[in-house]
């Protein structure tokens, strides 16, 4: 076995200098993201036109697939041999868990000039912010608790604008005889539990959700609430149509814009789709929060986390980048074509559409009475381990005959499982 | 050339020969023994270490291995895979030697047969889960074909029943390994001795006797190689459920390597990936050990 | 030449069921490459309104064009060419090399034994074998300190590794039945190690070479986990890529596109199937059975 | 000055030792054989000759120099292999030189020695086939075609006749001596043929469990065997052993050999003074078949002939000759009769001893005693 132990240091030696010999860096920015679908990619082209106006490169990292999943893995083997890219695109606690290993960039200087602390509402800042240090530049809010409406079939229907959680349910029925499909529905982990996370807030409220779904209480998470709560999904699955399974959220959307399902409850980006096909917001289709949710905005954010790096120039650019990120300018751009409300909240909403100006009002009442939650869905009330874990549960629960009673303590138990 | 000095030079030949073959030899077992031996030590470590979103050395004994098991999924998984393979393994088996059987029977285009059986081995499980997906698709697979052909009572939706979904990733997968076993199973049936057959036609054993009693008996390697194989491809299977239903609906469709990839990769969870990727090991060892030792013990030294 | 019986002549209908069971079985074997290929021709339309297992009534070669050159992966729009040559770009060094350790492996573990050679070869070829489940991780940081993470030159790398063990296994039964005393009787001409592998063996060892590296070649194409794992975006393979186009949606499900992209990553294995089936069989076989 | 010196050597695999401290010289032009029962470790010895096994103790020289530890190319030794081990990717033409080529001599050349060889074996019109394509016997012709090329000082052969069946072996055997004779090439030959062993060697090496029981002549090893063993294992059929007891009768010596109802006494002629020290005791007699016979066919010039009427229990006509089985001593006895000689199963003969060519040995040790 010395024979081979050697050969085995030899390899080493041959090995290491060769994995030191790290390649120079381009005088360009390197921007990890998962932005590939048409308006995403064409909101980026805002900060990369930005960018270069300012004589700065651009080298775009886009990693399509996993809805994000196989861009941290690039970027963790990136960081874990030394070579991050100049700045990657992330969501809530992604960003500390990178912080954390002490990993990012300190953009204090760039916020203290452009103000951050106070044009950023306090519960994003929970998540831009560590250990009292600026990490990451948010590039907009989503919003996840909104509800898509065709409106040509309310009308036809006669269906008002549901205001409580039983108005919709009934709205919802009276498609479903009319032979609609009442709630437009994407069966994949994550739409599920954006479903159930509006369900929790509607069914419990602003305070029970905090309590569950960010505080993890142990004792929320199976009180009776949380109960009524499965319970009330559960009714509102009647409404979906049998063939949801693995169906992308885009094609849920497509079912509405198509006169064949009346709503469908979604983050803001489904406004995308209505866009991409023509329809006009307010007049064409309609937007509101999901019933019961009034005054309480569940959110997610995208941010640009920059890495440490000890070129200069890098330095330099880093801060561009966030500065321009930050600009009211771009951050009203941004949303324009993203669909979303800018992060900051001192600008006018002027320039954008109906229900963006409706939403980014939203926005801001619901900073200002801390009901602005982050969404669990998007990663943004828990960490990763435990948002999966959740989805596990909500998914099994969808996909079965799982009693409320067993979802809630599987629920409380699994998140026990996944926080410790 | 001195007596001598021919001497030194022809031990310093043999010598170099000597050591050639093993030098040879050492870029492979090197690689072995870091890319699999290494990298095994190395996933074992980190499944007693506090690992999350990166590896994290800190011991912490056999705390990722206890949330391991307390977790909904894991027990999904396994409760999947169980199923999975027992179905796999035996339909394969059976259908293949049913198969194996019926073209022995001095078939006239064989070949073609053989060929149509074995195809499906050829391709990606990639492109198998994509092509099962289509066909069993309930809005525009088989379910809405068999309406128009008029049995509008046909009702086919496993694909997107959490309770069915499990086995219609066993269909494709048979679908796709039969053929292979089928082989095997042609390739023993070859192998027997004709004249045992003659001397059992004599004795007046009628054809499906001499089947049961004396030529299935004899395939018993054939049935454990068999066994093995596709033991050792059901536990890694990973490229069909992803194609087929993504582990979903819901996790309906988990099994332990989508289980072990969607917790290292996307739940920042690299302690409990790296155990169940240990049991993993443990349970293809517990099979493969024990065969490679009997067929490396064999009579060739 | 079969072995068994030869069924009796006088009664027909045991021939004709056997016949139709067999062509029923060969009919459900061929039906989803059947519909692969029939809907890869047909328009979005027709599938959403006529019979699967239909033929196209308007045969179009529009999906095909779509899924080579402008079907949307992602933010790319260029179709799965570009990852086709990435998974040519793969298979071909992945499989010589691997090969050419196999052969040399094989040679050293038949006639050039050594205490422990028993021990060698087992735990090479115990590598073939591991839920490779177990290698991720630590691979994936490997490749990221070698800088080659997420490139092909990284999964090749990856495949010529964890290939070792079967192009071992198939050079190793092989020259396992070549006699001793061919290498005795070399050493006594005065070839040494390399003049007897190269001059001696290697000629000899047409069909197993064919058999390796078919074996390899369908393996290394058809992998996806080590795609998916190791690589992504335009660095991806085609299992990778279709993979994406089929499960990545942009409004509507094209699936005649899907269909003609899953062709494209089904020809090249099915063609070698097709042309050395033979070899192909041999091939599986020696992976598994050996008594 | 002897031209092959096996000094003392020995050969342990592990624990267990092959071959036990061998001693075998020859001189140039001798065909030596090694002969013994599979297992005894004659083709190991033949190996480490050639050098493709190690030699654990002990020396081997060669022509003067020793050659223990010198590369197998380097020895001057070609070796014919008992499966003839063609290159199969090489023509006829190819295996033939390609020891000469490894051992780059210019090609006119070797095509010249090639062509010699193969009208010397009558393989011409092979020369441009594959080993694949030629019969048995045309590949035994090759393997020896590639042996003879090289013209080394030493030829091995590993029971080079063994994969060829029994008319063409005898042809082959033949032309090997043929070719000895022709060349006054010096030879080591493994088998485990006793009656090639005989046919083809100037010195025979009867060997068994790693031990060298015997080294002499055809005839050395025939007719005066060195113990029990080379006597049983020479020869076929094989030599009769008869146990005895010596006894004195007056001046002479004699041996009482028991028959199925009487005592038989032979007088001891041959080793008279060892076997002097034997009487009273049981000894084990050695008669070849041909020794006990009818009296017409019995050598009475040379021999010494003592005749006696056994019973005759089984008659084997082989043709040329008549074998005869009796009883004697409770064991089987073999008489090589004329054919055509007048016995009957069950009834009385007469047999001839020829008792000058009696041997005797020790039923302890097995050693002959002389």
């Amino acid at each position: 076995m010395t024979v081979i132990s050697n050969v085995v240091k030899g390899l080493g030696c041959v090995l290491f200098p060769l994995a030191l010999a790290a390649p120079a860096h381009a005088a360009d920015v390197e921007v990890l993201n998962w932005w590939t679908s048409g308006g995403e990619a064409k909101a980026l082209g805002v900060l990369k036109d930005d960018l270069a106006e300012k004589g700065i490169g651009w080298k775009n990292m886009p990693v399509a697939g996993g809805a994000g999943t196989n861009a941290m893995a690039v970027l963790r083997s990136r960081v874990a041999s030394g070579n991050p890219p100049t700045a990657a695109q992330i969501l809530g606690f992604d960003a500390r868990d990178w912080a954390q290993r002490d990993t990012l960039a300190n953009l204090d200087q760039v916020a203290q000039e452009q103000n951050w602390s106070e044009v950023l509402p306090q519960a994003l800042q929970e998540f831009t912010k560590y250990n009292g240090h600026w990490i990451g530049a948010p590039f907009e809010i989503h919003s996840t608790n909104w509800v898509w409406g065709n409106k040509a079939l309310m009308d036809k229907l006669g269906i008002e604008q549901p205001k409580s959680w039983d108005d919709f349910l009934a709205a919802l029925k009276k498609a479903k005889d009319a032979g609609y499909i009442g709630l437009a529905y994407g069966g994949q982990p994550w739409q599920d539990a954006t479903v159930f996370e509006n369900v929790v807030l509607a069914s419990g409220g602003a305070d029970f959700y905090r309590q569950a779904l960010i505080e993890l209480d142990e004792n929320a998470l199976k009180s009776d609430t949380m109960v009524k709560a499965f319970d009330q999904l559960r009714e509102l699955l009647t409404y979906k149509d049998s063939n949801s399974s693995g169906r992308d959220w885009n094609l849920a959307t497509a079912l509405v814009i198509n006169d064949k399902a009346l709503f469908q409850i979604m983050g803001d980006w489904a406004k995308g789709e209505f866009d991409n096909a023509g329809l006009k917001p307010e007049q064409d289709f309609v937007c509101f929060r999901t019933p019961g949710t009034q005054g309480a905005v569940t959110f997610n954010s995208d941010q640009l986390i920059m890495f440490k790096t000890d070129d200069p120039q890098q330095k330099e650019y880093q801060e561009t980048m966030a500065k321009t990120i930050m600009s009211p300018d771009f951050q009203i751009a941004f949303s324009q074509l993203k669909g979303s409300v800018p992060a900051r909240m001192d600008l006018s909403a002027d320039k954008l559409d109906a229900c963006s100006q409706k939403g980014y009002e939203q926005v801001k009442q619901a900073a200002d009475a801390d009901k602005l939650m982050g969404s669990l869905a998007h990663g943004y009330a828990a960490p990763a381990s435990v948002k999966n874990a959740v989805f596990d549960i909500v998914s099994s629960f969808v996909n079965s005959n799982m009693d409320s009673q067993t979802a809630a303590t599987q629920l409380a138990r699994a998140v026990q499982g996944a926080k410790s | 050339m001195s007596h001598s000095s021919s001497k030194r030079e022809m031990s310093a030949r043999a010598r170099w020969q000597a050591w050639l073959p093993k030098l040879v030899l050492a870029p492979s077992l090197a690689l072995v023994l870091f890319f699999v031996y290494g990298f095994i030590l190395w996933t074992s470590y980190i499944s007693f270490s506090a690992s999350d979103m990166l590896p994290n050395y800190t011991w912490v004994g056999t705390h990722q291995w206890s949330r391991l098991w307390g977790s909904w999924t894991w027990g999904i998984a396994l409760h999947n895979i169980w199923v999975f393979s027992l179905l796999y393994i035996v339909s394969c088996t059976l259908l293949g030697l049913l198969l194996a059987i019926l073209l022995d029977q001095r078939i006239r285009a064989e070949g073609l047969l053989r060929t149509i059986y074995l195809y499906p081995m050829a391709l990606s499980f990639i492109v198998t889960g994509t092509a099962w997906q289509w066909f069993l698709n309930p809005g525009l697979g088989l379910e809405k074909t068999m309406h128009e052909l008029g049995w509008t009572s046909f009702s086919f939706d496993w694909l997107i029943n959490a309770d069915m979904a499990i086995y219609t990733v066993v269909i494709a997968a048979v679908w796709q390994a039969t053929g292979f076993v089928m082989a095997m199973f042609l390739a023993g049936l070859r192998g027997i001795d004709g004249e045992m057959i003659k001397a059992a036609q004599i004795d007046g054993a009628p054809v499906w006797k001499i089947y049961l009693r004396i030529i299935i008996p004899q395939l018993r390697p054939v049935f454990l190689s068999a066994v093995v194989v596709l033991a050792h491809l059901a536990i890694k299977s990973f490229d069909l459920i992803v194609a087929m239903t993504g582990g979903g609906p819901g996790n309906a469709t988990t099994v332990p390597a989508t289980f072990m990839y969607s917790y290292a990769f996307s739940r920042n969870e690299m302690g409990i990936a790296a155990a169940s990727a240990v049991f993993m090991l443990a349970v293809i060892a517990a099979l493969i050990v024990p065969y490679l030792y009997s067929e490396l013990r064999g009579p060739r030294s | 030449m079969s072995t068994t019986a030869p069924i009796s002549r006088a009664s027909m209908w045991p021939r004709i069921v056997l016949y139709a069971v067999l062509i029923v079985f060969a009919a459900l074997f061929l039906m989803p490459l059947y519909v692969m290929l029939t809907t890869s021709f047909k328009t979005l339309a027709e599938i959403q309104q006529g019979n699967m297992l239909a033929l196209p009534e308007q045969w179009t070669l529009t999906p095909w064009l779509e899924a080579w050159g402008s079907a949307c992966i992602g933010l790319d729009c260029d179709g799965i060419s570009g990852y086709f040559f990435n998974s040519i770009k793969i298979v071909i060094p992945a499989v010589v090399i691997s090969a050419l350790f196999g052969a040399f492996n094989g040679y050293v573990l038949t006639k050039w034994r050594f205490r422990g050679h028993k021990i060698v070869f087992g735990l090479i070829l115990f590598g073939c074998f591991i839920p490779f489940q177990i290698i991720l991780l630590p691979m994936a940081r490997v490749l990221g300190v070698l800088h080659i993470a997420n490139t092909t030159t990284g999964l090749v790398l990856v495949h010529i590794v964890y290939g070792i063990g079967f192009t071992t296994l198939f050079f190793r039964n092989y020259y396992e039945t070549f006699p001793n005393e061919l290498i005795r009787a070399a050493m006594l001409d005065g070839a040494g190690f390399f003049t007897i592998f190269f001059r001696i063996l290697l000629p000899a060892s047409g069909p197993i070479i064919v058999v390796t590296v078919i074996w390899q070649f369908t393996n290394v194409w058809n992998d996806f986990l080590f795609g998916v794992s190791f690589t992504s975006g335009e660095n991806a393979p085609v299992t990778v890529a279709l993979n994406n186009l089929v499960n990545s949606s942009t409004g509507v499900k094209a699936y005649n596109v899907n269909m003609a992209a899953a062709m494209f990553a089904a020809v090249p294995t099915l063609v070698v199937y097709v042309l050395a089936g033979k070899y192909f069989v041999r091939g599986l076989m020696s992976g598994s059975v050996k008594g | 000055m002897s031209f092959l010196h096996i000094d003392n050597v020995k050969k342990r695999f592990g624990d267990t030792t092959v071959l036990k401290g061998i001693d075998i010289t020859i001189e140039k032009g001798d065909f030596l054989v090694l002969v013994g029962p599979s297992g005894c470790g004659k083709s190991t010895l033949l190996n480490m000759i050639a050098g493709l096994d190690s030699i654990s103790e002990g020396e081997l020289r060669l022509n003067g120099e020793v050659i223990s530890h010198v590369h197998p190319s380097q020895r001057d030794i070609a070796m014919v292999f008992q499966s003839y081990a063609l290159y199969p990717s090489m023509t006829v033409a190819g295996n033939i030189g390609f020891g000469l080529e490894m051992r780059k001599v210019p090609k006119p050349e070797r095509e010249k020695a090639i062509k010699n060889v193969a009208q010397m074996l009558q393989i011409e019109s092979l020369l441009d086939r594959k080993p694949a394509q030629l019969s048995g016997g045309q590949r035994q012709r090759v393997a020896m075609g590639r042996a003879l090329v090289r013209e080394p000082q030493l030829f091995l052969f590993d029971e080079p006749l063994s994969n060829l069946d029994a008319k063409l072996r005898v042809d082959m055997r033949t032309e090997i001596k043929q070719l000895h004779q022709r060349l006054k090439a010096t030879i080591v030959y493994v088998t485990h043929d006793q009656i090639e062993a005989m046919t083809l060697a100037t010195r025979i090496a009867v060997m068994r469990g790693g031990e060298l029981q015997q080294l002499g002549t055809p005839h050395d090893v025939y007719d005066d065997p060195n113990n029990l063993f080379v006597a049983g294992f020479m020869g076929s059929p094989s030599m009769n052993l008869i146990e005895a007891r010596i006894e004195k009768d007056g001046e002479e010596l004699v041996a009482w050999v028991e028959t199925a109802d009487d005592r038989l006494k032979l007088p001891v002629v041959r080793d008279r003074e060892a076997l002097g020290a034997y009487a009273g005791r049981r000894v084990i007699l050695g008669l070849r078949p041909e020794a006990i016979t009818d009296s017409r066919s019995a050598n009475h010039q040379d021999g010494i002939i003592y005749e006696a009427a056994l019973n005759v229990e089984i008659i084997e006509p082989t043709g040329a000759d008549l074998y005869v089985v009796t009883m004697l001593g409770g064991r089987e006895v073999n008489a090589r009769m004329r054919s055509g000689t007048a016995v009957e199963v069950g009834q009385s003969a007469p047999f001839a001893f020829d008792v000058a060519r009696m041997v005797a040995f020790d039923p302890e040790s097995e050693a002959r005693i002389r």
